[in-house]
């Protein structure tokens, strides 16, 4: 019984101190666990890797920093993959600090495969409005965004030229944290024109997503951070999301493990009457 | 200067982590220049769309491009909006809100009938009965049992009895496994989160990654 | 012909969202005018008795928080919902002598959460019970105002927290707070994302569309009533489709999926 | 007047939009609509000022009253300041905006949430128990999903990613898919109280 006693009262700090441990340990010294690939994540891959060099892929930073861990990654993933394809790249943002994002992905992604801005890729930034800003660019890009992130008219960057409306638009590609994101695309979007959507979003927004997924309006999905580390093992560019997995699989153990100490305690110390 | 900004950052980590021991002034202070960056931040998009979408367009114009002249009503009602601070004209700024909340709640209307309402029910029916879906015969069964269970555990104008409770019953129980998985995907995602902590924290501030 | 005026592919989504405008006025005038809809009283509710008698018993106060969110936000609703069960409890702990701290993020709810409040008293026949230094203003700042109601509820030694309406991140550190205070814990959100945890620290959890019923149940507000009555009618409309279509399918009788499919999609 | 124009401008604005996607309306779906989308946008840029209006006022107040701690207040409008300024002269290329977010922001912003991991941790020692029956199926589920998700499930035992993909598929989508069929017709009915002006709560309860 005096082991239960401890058990049941291990102070908050030590809790907080072996779940950090849990995760700077496994950072330190990788374990190095093999990464299998979801269905999901092979659909967007597919989905990239199967259009024709030239197509446009139209990309939204639906996110803040918050989610940065998840979600960053996960652009940075596809961002190369697009560029390396040479697709032509829209990035847009729904949420205002990701047009802070973009230019920092662009700027990491670009040189190393030699994309050209305002040939290769855009950042036309951030505009509010939500679901209207979906409408308004569906019909006219140049409208929604007159001017890009450093206030050159979209008009005169060339690529734009031929990209004028969603009509113009091979694949969209939502990267959301909540809404407006993935789920404002399918509905607005996705329920009006016949273009493919699919994204990437926070492990938490999974869950919500899934319908779409079985009924055919989401296209593939990237859940997480384990969605950007399985993406980083098809492109073959470890990067940012599989360093994390080996940290990921002990702190769901060590989280696992409090549940079931926690439980035993009371299941052991009787239950107290309701 | 950029080891300079990472120590910054190292002192902002610090004191919102500090909140796990007690709140306390340095979280608050933290707090407070948060929220005064995001602030910023908005005013900074706010003004950048005003200007690129409206003041442009109606005051200068590309050579060759057309004034929008409509452009002007836009701008009166966005300025209107902030008669909300004058005690006497406070109702002048419903009417841009007005504005804006009615086209919100038509968009919003028109994005959830199709793919979130009747896209969803389809996609339901389509189904036999006898199909797997990922590993058993009776998959399509338990699915379309759970869609139904779950409905039926959220109508509030008959007392749950009989066929309805065990159709809530088993909406409650399908919503269960359901909450589970995103307690599942939720720890998964605050893991991510803290991951991305740490590794600044160890590796772009000590270096020690 | 009907191409010209109407978008075909749309024309059942027309019909549905106009049905639904029908009946909701016709649902709503008739609830102002007397008509009572029945809404069945959510076994939630009988938690939030036996919270409240056992805070009694213990001699103890009872938490409430209404949410975090205001009043012109998309989350209104919740609040709305959340400050119907407040006075709800408020009746409850005017009954039973037991004293009630209510917590508010929100600077532009706290009159009404007062408000609701002394109306309870008042209702109960004792006006003179209310104390209005137990409904509190704590911060505007989310964290910060989950860190002072973690402190009342360890200080004061909450025997039973009720948390309705939206909660977003913070809900984790209140469920905790009020598990460790040893308090009986009663929550409801619409806020999906935030159940696992209500569900896994609570005593009784409103799930999303409970909060509503419960709110309109307790308020007898005509509008809400009605628009309750009318999604459930739109529920029995889509249980009804969901199985004549999968008996269909089952049947390989494709006339119900190809009709959706050529107008509604 | 002050009750009835801006309901008058709700439903208007409202009818027209909720129209225009299943009527063709001649000239107006082609040139109106597209019309209003924009000034939807150009209003609700206004409307983003207007809630860092509302912080400036509010933090204006106490420095002049010098309430508790009204240094903060100080820090955050100078923050706020310098926030909207560097970028509204010099573009969000500029180094001293990247600087601010690179280092200040997000860190702030990333950190307040990596809180949340160390509040999972101790509620799912202390708080997250098998009271109910409900409580046990959902942790069990919890668990299912969380080794299925990581790759050291796979490892113990090779059932974790199946079962749980299954659980998934099966009941989390048929769990979400009904909650989901429900709040839509919510959400339907919230936008029509709105249009039609039987709810006015977006006008702050007036």
């Amino acid at each position: 019984m005096k082991l239960l006693e401890i058990l049941q009262n291990i102070d908050r700090r030590i809790i907080y101190l072996i779940l950090a441990l849990s995760i700077i340990l496994p950072l330190l010294f990788p374990i190095g666990f093999p990464v299998d690939i979801t269905q999901n994540t092979q659909d967007v891959y597919d989905l990239v890797d199967k259009l024709p060099a030239g197509s446009v892929v139209l990309l939204s930073y639906d996110w803040d920093a918050a989610s940065a861990p998840e979600l960053l990654p996960q652009a940075e993933a596809l961002t190369r993959h697009i560029l390396d394809k040479k697709l032509k790249l829209v990035a847009i943002a729904l949420w205002n600090q990701g047009a802070t994002f973009a230019d920092r992905v662009h700027n990491t992604v670009a040189p190393e495969v030699g994309a050209v801005y305002g040939e290769d890729y855009v950042n036309l930034g951030y505009r509010p409005g939500q679901a209207v800003v979906l409408n308004s660019l569906a019909r006219d890009i140049h409208a929604t965004f007159p001017e890009d992130v450093a206030r050159t008219k979209t008009a005169s960057i060339p690529m734009m030229k031929d990209i004028r409306s969603i009509e113009d638009i091979d694949l969209v590609i939502s990267l959301s944290a909540g809404d407006p994101g993935l789920r404002t695309y399918i509905e607005q979007i996705g329920a009006q024109y016949p273009v493919t959507i699919t994204g990437g979003v926070t492990a938490v927004s999974v869950p919500g997503m899934l319908p779409y997924l079985q009924s055919g309006d989401l296209v593939g999905l990237l859940a997480g951070m384990s969605g950007a580390a399985e993406y980083e093992n098809l492109i073959d560019r470890p990067g940012l999301g599989l360093g994390g997995m080996d940290a990921q699989s002990i702190s769901h153990l060590v989280i696992i493990a409090f549940i079931l100490i926690g439980n035993i305690a009371y299941l052991a110390g009787g239950r107290k009457k309701k | 200067m950029e080891t300079v900004g990472i120590w910054i950052g190292a002192l902002c980590t610090l004191a919102i982590f500090s909140f796990l021991l007690r709140e306390n002034p340095f979280f608050r202070t933290a707090e407070h220049l948060f929220i005064g960056l995001a602030a910023g931040l908005g005013i900074f998009y706010g003004y950048q769309t005003i200007v690129s979408n409206a003041w442009t367009p109606l005051f200068n114009p590309d050579p060759g491009e057309a004034r929008k002249w409509f452009l002007i009503v836009p701008l009166v009602l966005g300025v209107l909006l902030y008669t909300r601070f004058l005690k006497k004209g406070k109702w002048i700024s419903r009417i841009p809100l007005g504005f804006l909340v009615g086209v919100g709640s038509a968009l919003a209307i028109r994005g959830v009938i199709g793919a979130s309402f009747m896209s969803q029910i389809v996609a339901t029916m389509e189904l036999p009965l006898w199909h797997t879906m990922a590993k058993f015969k009776i998959d399509a069964i338990l699915f379309i049992l759970g869609v139904i269970g779950t409905l039926i555990y959220f109508f509030f104008s008959r007392e749950q009895k009989g066929p309805l409770k065990v159709g809530a019953s088993i909406g409650k129980w399908v919503m269960m496994l359901a909450f589970g998985a995103a307690f599942g995907n939720t720890v998964m995602a605050r893991m991510s989160l803290l991951v991305g902590r740490i590794y600044f924290l160890l590796g772009e501030w000590l270096h020690i990654l | 012909m009907l191409e010209e005026i109407f978008v075909v592919n749309r024309l059942v989504l027309f019909g549905i969202t106009v049905a639904i405008a029908v009946i909701m006025l016709i649902a709503i005038r008739r609830a102002k005018k007397g008509k009572k809809y029945f809404i069945r009283r959510i076994a939630g509710l009988e938690a939030i008795d036996e919270a409240v008698g056992r805070a009694t018993e213990m001699g103890r106060p009872v938490h409430f928080s209404p949410g975090i969110a205001s009043l012109s936000e998309e989350t209104a609703a919740q609040t709305l919902a959340g400050l119907a069960v407040l006075g709800y409890v408020a009746r409850l702990t005017a009954k039973y002598d037991t004293d009630l701290i209510v917590t508010n993020r929100m600077a532009e709810v706290l009159p009404i959460t007062e408000e609701v409040v002394r109306q309870s008293y008042l209702s109960e026949g004792k006006p003179e019970n209310y104390n209005p230094d137990n409904i509190i203003f704590l911060s505007d700042e989310q964290f910060a105002y989950a860190a002072g109601c973690m402190g009342i509820m360890s200080r004061e030694k909450v025997a039973a927290n009720i948390m309705m309406g939206a909660f977003w991140a913070e809900s984790l550190i209140f469920a905790e707070g009020g598990f460790v205070a040893g308090s009986i814990q009663v929550a409801g959100t619409a806020n999906t994302h935030q159940l696992p945890f209500f569900l896994a620290a609570c005593d009784y959890c409103l799930i999303g569309e409970e909060l509503f019923a419960a709110g309109a149940y307790l308020s007898q507000d005509p509008m809400q009533v009605a628009s309750i009555r009318v999604q459930d009618i739109g529920k029995v409309a889509a249980v009804l489709l969901i199985i004549v279509g999968t008996i269909a399918s089952t049947c390989n009788w494709p006339v119900i999926i190809d009709f959706l499919a050529k107008f509604a999609s | 007047m002050r009750r009835e124009v801006p309901i008058v401008v709700t439903f208007v604005s409202g009818i027209l939009f909720l129209l225009d996607y299943f009527i063709k309306i001649p000239y107006v779906s082609e040139n109106v609509v597209g019309q209003f989308l924009d000034w939807a946008i150009i209003v609700a840029a206004f409307a983003l000022i207007l809630g860092a209006a509302n912080i400036f006022r509010i933090h204006i107040y106490k420095i002049v009253k010098g309430k508790k701690e009204w240094w903060n207040s100080l820090i955050l409008l100078v923050a706020m300041l310098v926030m909207a300024v560097v970028p509204i002269i010099w573009t969000q290329q500029n180094a001293v905006y990247t600087f601010l977010f690179k280092n200040i922001f997000e860190n702030l912003n990333g950190t307040m949430f990596a809180l949340l991991a160390f509040y999972i941790a101790s509620a799912a020692y202390r708080a997250f128990r098998v009271r109910t029956k409900e409580a046990a199926v959902l942790l069990v589920s919890a668990v299912v999903v969380m080794l299925g998700a990581t790759p050291i499930g796979a490892k113990i035992w090779s059932g974790f990613p199946e079962y749980s993909g299954w659980l998934q598929t099966i009941f989390t989508t048929a769990g979400m898919r009904g909650i989901m069929i429900g709040a839509s017709l919510g959400a339907i009915v919230t936008a029509l109280r709105t249009i039609f002006g039987i709810d006015r709560s977006y006008f702050g309860g007036q």
